[in-house]
């Protein structure tokens, strides 16, 4: 199988504080993953790193076929990345904002009105300003961003914050079709397994290393 | 490198701008302000104020685009948008050209006004108006392309707002000393060759314009 | 800039000096008496300056190695740009800090010659005092720039950028005296041109000599230390990702492996 | 109000100021900056330069302090901090006081630093110390109180770092008056009556002061 | 009972937009109440209007006895406010954080320890500035001044956001606890009812106004 993350003992730190102390971790195209883990367990870096935007101390890594250590630019403009911060310009409207990002990763106008669709931001919101939308509206615009991106590796920082129910499910399809079309979702979630999460397989960091990764089953195809 | 992608970069930024109307309800009388402030501060009579004008002028458009560019690195710093900006296949050298376009549209609106004030308070008479044009034009180049340069050194450090000034002050020294002399001949108060050091301002405009296109691929890599 | 630690080695990096930089200093310590007697003893006052002429002993090779050390810190940025090595951007910082030190004694050591001679500390309108003031500051504000919290490689990477830049002054303060003749008091090169009484140019030179050594020495100590202390931030390094995997209750290879190579106290 | 609390909040935003080292590695050579482009803006002979030196101290230590409460606020601002303190029992007029404790140390610390440096460069030489130091502890506490004051009304505004300027400099503008006045008596410089102008510079203190202690509450109130 | 919150028919504008549209809400003291409804729905702008943060524009509001109409001040020392910003000082430590806000609201040393304590945060993180703090670990310093502040009414916007598994089970303890001794709490989730949520009595919100209100068992008690 293809291989989209492929983490060999890789460690980050974060100035001096190693926040990822050697992981080990290998995602293959299509799969969802979940990484779950306590506060300051490293799943932010995670994801940062897999995004090409921290360097790689030690250990190996290479994400969609390339090698970090050498080459961290050139597949930044296939990920889509969604932090905790949401990357918005606060004096821009929803659509204006949609629609710079569209224009950054040349989507058409149609693209853009139908993800603003999409995330439920049609109608009077469109045209208000980001700086005044509640924290979810603000979560949704920023994920509409994402939808005209059209990413092949979607990271995901936990997705249904701040998002009502309906948000989560539209979240939770939005995943499951990008997986079913052939892209790779590594998201982190606090929220229980037992909740409907679209993933499989669960991963779980701690202290910057995975301590499990299992399927929702239960077995274990651990890496550590 | 797409220039379209510069020009909606620069678009963006200038809507922005335009919509929290700093530049017509802040920035421009702030620019009053200065020139009024040194005016206080020289207390001076005419004939000196109007010897010191060009100089008195080029000290407050740099004051200005300091708050200028500080304006246009908080915008990309608030909400890591920066960091989005990293993750589209949007090459680093459009974002500079944009960025720097903004802020030239931004800075130039603000030198017509200034000029004009300036013009009527100091009691000043343009000899050579092509000279006062085209050393504008280039020295704005210049002090836009290293502002957006040293906006982004100084993006994400937290202490920006002090940061700046120290690193940005000193590059951009030069530029204003140029265009001072130019304009001091353009206005026929000093005997400098004005074309002279209208040349001077080109090397400068070109190269922090080439510069600021390489290093900014550079220093966002990382970012 | 990867950084590897198992050069981290007892006695090896302790002190910053060696048998160079021990001949250097040696050299610095029989040369600086030399020179001062040279200067104040043998050489001969001039017509005009007088006594105040000896100051050319030391404002000259200070601002020519200012030039020297900003031109070095130009040259470690590009390579660092280019290479990534840290080797390469401690020279820089190293070099730039002791530019900034030696213009600021240009900067010194001219105002105290300007009192007797132009009878003023300071002139706003001379071109080459305000550009050498702008060089100094521009190189301040690199110092500060290396001063601010950031992850190693991005805080080089815009260091480089700055010094880079900053050299663009190393011309115009060199040149400063031909291109605006009309606004200086300063001397054009006059050392060159050939009306130097034996003697002075001789001390000139020797002056030279030893501010040329004194940089070199001061740079490879400065070099050192800026090498132990990026060495010393690696230093914790095993012992930080040891107590960082014990948060998961768990021990694991790279802890292991640099507590059997006795790395860790 | 109580002094303690004053004190807390005084010594919380020194602290954040004295770690990120803002004070001494970049307003310092900023202040420097602004010394050097006055000087060369003015192109002028020492003589000039000597007579101006007081007007020009005063107009850098204005935008000094501009840049000391952008700073002093952003602290606040950043992460809703102000709301915050409006949910405990501190009276504002101890949280005034105590952010006006703060910037009154920042700024009196770089006018000292800036004097020393405006006397070495512009060759004055003092004559009355007493109405120096008076003066300058004075129009400081009269520009911290605006400061902080001025300071809230822009917090939260979005677009603070181009409103403050022209709100404050104008309020500021008095007491910079004033303080170039009895500095210009005190070099000697100027024959003006240092002591009056101190006069005015303490009914500015106590108003600003006491206005802002006032006024302050009825501004966070409703923030 | 006592009514801490009296809401009736409460309007408030933010800017032209009325975010509440007429609330009418009672909650005793003791209670617990969390609030759930749509994204946008005026879950926040609700909090922020009961914490004297926001002007009533139509309607009578008065908390913890106060009018809102005519004093939004004095009651405000007895509010804790938990919003979607942390209110941190980005440069200072946890535990410099932590104790700025005791002494503010004038709690002791030993209080202060304790939060930290109770909060997870002692140990390393204890010196760690909070500008380097992950997602979680902010939010439970942010948690740990309230802590020290022990308001008699707590409103918590999304409190289980980006905290762990351990995280949600302390922040659900201490609601209990706060409940317990006789202190209110409002609280904001979009976790859906069947997760152990502290309440009993749910309110949901939609467009500016409350659509219904139960208890966990389903019997209303409604207001609309
Ligand atoms: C603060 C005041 C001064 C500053 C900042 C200053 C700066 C400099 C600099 C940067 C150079 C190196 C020029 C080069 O080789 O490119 C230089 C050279 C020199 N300076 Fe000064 N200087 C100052 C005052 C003076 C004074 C008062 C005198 C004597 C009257 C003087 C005499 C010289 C001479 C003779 C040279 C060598 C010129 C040559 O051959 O290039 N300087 N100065
Ligand atoms: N400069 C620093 N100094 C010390 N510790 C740091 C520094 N930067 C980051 N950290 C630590 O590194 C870890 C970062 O973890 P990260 O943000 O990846 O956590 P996370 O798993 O996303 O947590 P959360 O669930 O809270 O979002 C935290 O424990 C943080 O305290
Ligand atoms: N100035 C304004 N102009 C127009 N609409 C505004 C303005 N300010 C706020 N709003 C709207 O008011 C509502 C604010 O709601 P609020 O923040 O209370 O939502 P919420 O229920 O907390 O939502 P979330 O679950 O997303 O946090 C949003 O719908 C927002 O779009
Ligand atoms: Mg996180
Ligand atoms: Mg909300």
């Amino acid at each position: 199988m293809n291989e989209v993350i492929n983490l060999q003992e890789a460690v980050v730190t974060l100035g001096q504080f190693p926040a990822l102390t050697g992981v080990t971790l290998q995602v293959s195209q299509g799969e969802i993953v979940t990484v779950c883990g306590p506060n300051g367990a490293g799943k932010s870096t995670l994801l940062r790193l897999c995004a090409g935007l921290l360097p790689v101390r030690e250990g190996s890594a290479s994400v969609l076929g390339e090698d970090l250590h050498t080459n961290r630019r050139s597949i930044r403009p296939d990920i889509g990345l969604l932090g905790h911060k949401s990357g918005l310009y606060d004096d821009l409207t929803v659509e204006e904002n949609v629609a710079f990002w569209g224009s950054m990763v040349r989507a058409g106008d149609l693209e853009v009105k139908e993800a603003i669709k999409y995330m439920g931001l049609d109608g009077r919101l469109r045209n208000v300003l980001v700086r005044q939308l509640s924290a979810g509206q603000r979560r949704r615009t920023s994920f509409a961003g994402l939808v005209v991106q059209r990413p092949s590796l979607w990271l995901l920082d936990e997705p249904h914050a701040a998002l009502d129910t309906e948000g989560r499910d539209l979240v939770n399809n939005l995943i499951q079709d990008a997986a079913a079309s052939g892209a790779t979702v590594l998201l982190v979630s606090h929220a229980p397994k037992e909740l409907s999460s679209p993933s499989g397989r669960f991963v779980t960091l701690a202290g910057g290393q995975i301590t499990s990764d299992t399927n929702k089953e239960g077995s274990g195809d651990g890496t550590s | 490198m797409e220039l379209r992608d510069a020009w909606s970069i620069a678009r963006k930024d200038l809507r922005i701008e335009f919509r929290s109307r700093i530049l017509t309800n802040q920035i421009a009388p702030y620019t009053l302000l200065i020139v009024v402030l040194f005016g206080f501060a020289l207390d001076a009579d005419t004939q000196t104020l109007r010897d010191t004008g060009p100089g008195l002028f080029w000290v407050a458009v740099l004051l200005i685009a300091l708050l200028a560019v500080q304006r246009a690195v908080k915008i990309e710093d608030d909400d890591a948008a920066k960091e989005r900006m990293l993750l589209t296949p949007v090459h680093p050298s459009s974002v500079f050209l944009g960025k720097a376009i903004a802020l030239f549209v931004q800075l130039f609106a603000l030198e017509t006004l200034l000029f004009f004030v300036m013009l009527a308070l100091f009691d000043l008479s343009v000899e050579d108006p092509l000279l006062i044009c085209f050393s504008a034009v280039l020295a704005t180049i210049g002090i836009a392309s290293s502002g957006t340069l040293y906006g982004v050194i100084t993006a994400g450090v937290g202490v920006r707002e002090t940061l700046l000034p120290i690193l940005l002050l000193p590059v951009l020294a030069p530029i204003a000393i140029g265009a001072t002399r130019t304009f001091g001949d353009a206005f026929g108060r000093v005997d400098a060759d004005g074309w002279a050091w209208f040349g001077l301002l080109s090397v400068f405009a070109v190269i922090y314009t080439v510069l600021g296109m390489f290093a900014y691929g550079q220093l966002v890599e990382d970012a | 800039m990867k950084i590897k630690f198992k050069e981290v080695k007892e006695g090896r990096f302790n002190a910053t000096s060696s048998r160079s930089t021990r001949f250097l200093g040696f050299c610095l310590a029989l040369g600086i008496p030399t020179l001062i007697l040279f200067a104040f003893v043998f050489s001969p006052k001039d017509d005009t300056m007088e006594d105040a002429v000896r100051l050319l002993y030391i404002h000259v090779p200070v601002a020519i190695f200012s030039y020297v050390a900003f031109g070095i810190t130009a040259i470690g940025s590009i390579c660092y740009l280019w290479k990534q090595s840290r080797w390469w951007d401690t020279t820089a910082h190293a070099s730039a800090e002791i530019g900034v030190i030696f213009s600021a004694l240009t900067l010194i050591t001219g105002s105290i010659w300007g009192r007797p001679t132009w009878n003023t500390w300071w002139e706003w309108g001379d071109v080459r005092l305000v550009t050498t003031l702008v060089m100094f500051l521009m190189f301040v504000g690199y110092l500060a720039l290396r001063q601010v919290p950031a992850q190693p490689q991005i805080r080089a990477k815009r260091a480089a950028i700055v010094g880079i830049i900053g050299t663009i002054n190393i011309p115009i303060v060199n040149r400063s005296v031909e291109w605006w003749e009309n606004s200086t008091l300063h001397q054009q090169s006059s050392l060159t041109d050939g009306n130097l009484e034996d003697l002075t140019l001789f001390t000139w030179f020797l002056g030279t000599l030893i501010l040329g050594i004194a940089y070199l020495w001061l740079m490879i100590h400065r070099f050192r230390v800026g090498w132990l202390a990026s060495e010393h931030e690696a230093l914790g390094y095993g012992a930080a990702i040891e107590e960082r995997q014990a948060e998961a209750g768990i021990q694991t290879a790279i802890a292991s492996e640099y507590r059997e190579e006795g790395e860790i106290e």
